[in-house]
């Protein structure tokens, strides 16, 4: 199981902060994750995103593994 | 409340940071600070508050590498960095930024650095909160 | 003590300084300060303490043109200035230039080019006082 | 008559803050204040010097009349 987060704009846009996904494929990434959040919610942005994995910054490219935390991101804007 | 990076929802105070920072060294020459605070209009809108999300960890994991970074960038003695994440009305103080050195030319290059480096790598997102309603700032590139 | 721009014996405080520079508008989301302090060592040499002699009438003159050409030059919002001229030993305040903006880019500008051309225009002298005597800085080129 | 300052450096080499000085000529300048200084004053630093008359800035071609306050100073090191 993959815990997934979401934060300002992508939290408001899917509802929810967080997401638990189940991925079958061996040497899953990122990117596979993202594939998965846009077939459950509907109208997903397509926009700039960033990604972190167990809060470290990641790319699409980056491994998933079970009982890893995704974190989906808009740009961040602190400051 | 006396670690040299912090995320927090409460205040802050520049001359309580700036004395702490100066206590590092009496070879401190210079101190440049750069204070964010909320406006009350931005790009044609009324503001009335702004809120900030952070994705707590990584968000001050992401600070303290932050600071790492900048210390080892810059020829500078010591760095402080404070982020609020409170509801914040025009006026209020969002984050500071303090940097101290023994000559000023690296104090200011590493303080406008590390607000302009904050921006890009650390996990936050404001709102900003309208008579017309909410929304997230998208920052521009 | 509510003055923009002032030369005086006494310390100042630097959030006492900020606050009255932030109550000129609601329009600012950035405050750069350039904090200038009095080091315990300076090219070789262990300083007991710093004296500055100003050229008076001329000096505060040229420190109020400083500001409003910064305020021309620079989209800034407003300008604070203080220089202390007494003897002062290491650790202590010497000048603090604070500068607010809309934007930070401007106010870094503005308070970096600010304590540049402090240097070069305002007359006041810097004394030295070591072990082995006092000697008057020579600026460098 | 002139009053003539001396600063920093230059008020420790003359061993004075001041000088009072007549000048004869017609059309004086900052130039011919600072050579009866030179005259009056042995050593006086041949160093960069900056000038002011009447507490603005000035250059040796600057004029100067009587009842006028000039002041001679080294390099300026404030901040």
């Amino acid at each position: 199981m993959i815990r997934v987060l979401f934060f300002g704009m992508l939290a408001t846009k899917t509802g929810t902060r967080e997401a638990e996904l189940e991925l079958k494929k061996q040497g899953a990434t990122v990117s596979d994750v993202l594939d998965e959040v846009r077939r459950r919610f509907d109208g997903f942005p397509d926009g700039p995103l960033l990604f972190a994995v167990n809060e470290e910054q990641a790319d699409l490219s980056s491994p998933v593994k079970d009982g890893d935390e995704v974190a989906i991101m808009p740009p961040f804007s602190g400051g | 409340m006396s670690d040299e990076v912090r995320i927090q929802e409460e205040d802050f105070s520049i001359e309580e940071e700036v004395r702490r920072l100066r206590a590092s060294s009496k070879r401190i020459g210079a101190v440049v600070t750069f204070l964010g605070t909320a406006r009350d209009f931005s790009e044609g809108k009324t503001i009335e508050a702004i809120e900030f999300e952070q994705y707590a960890g990584m968000a001050l994991k992401a600070l303290k590498q932050l600071r790492q970074a900048t210390l080892e960038r810059f020829d500078v003695v010591d760095v402080r960095i404070v982020h609020r994440v409170s509801t914040m009305k025009p006026g209020e103080q969002i984050v500071l930024i303090a940097v101290a050195s023994e000559h000023r030319k690296e104090a200011f290059e590493a303080c406008s650095w590390c607000i302009d480096t904050l921006k890009e790598t650390v996990p936050l997102w404001k709102k900003e909160i309208t008579p017309e309603g909410e929304s997230w700032v998208v920052p521009h590139p």
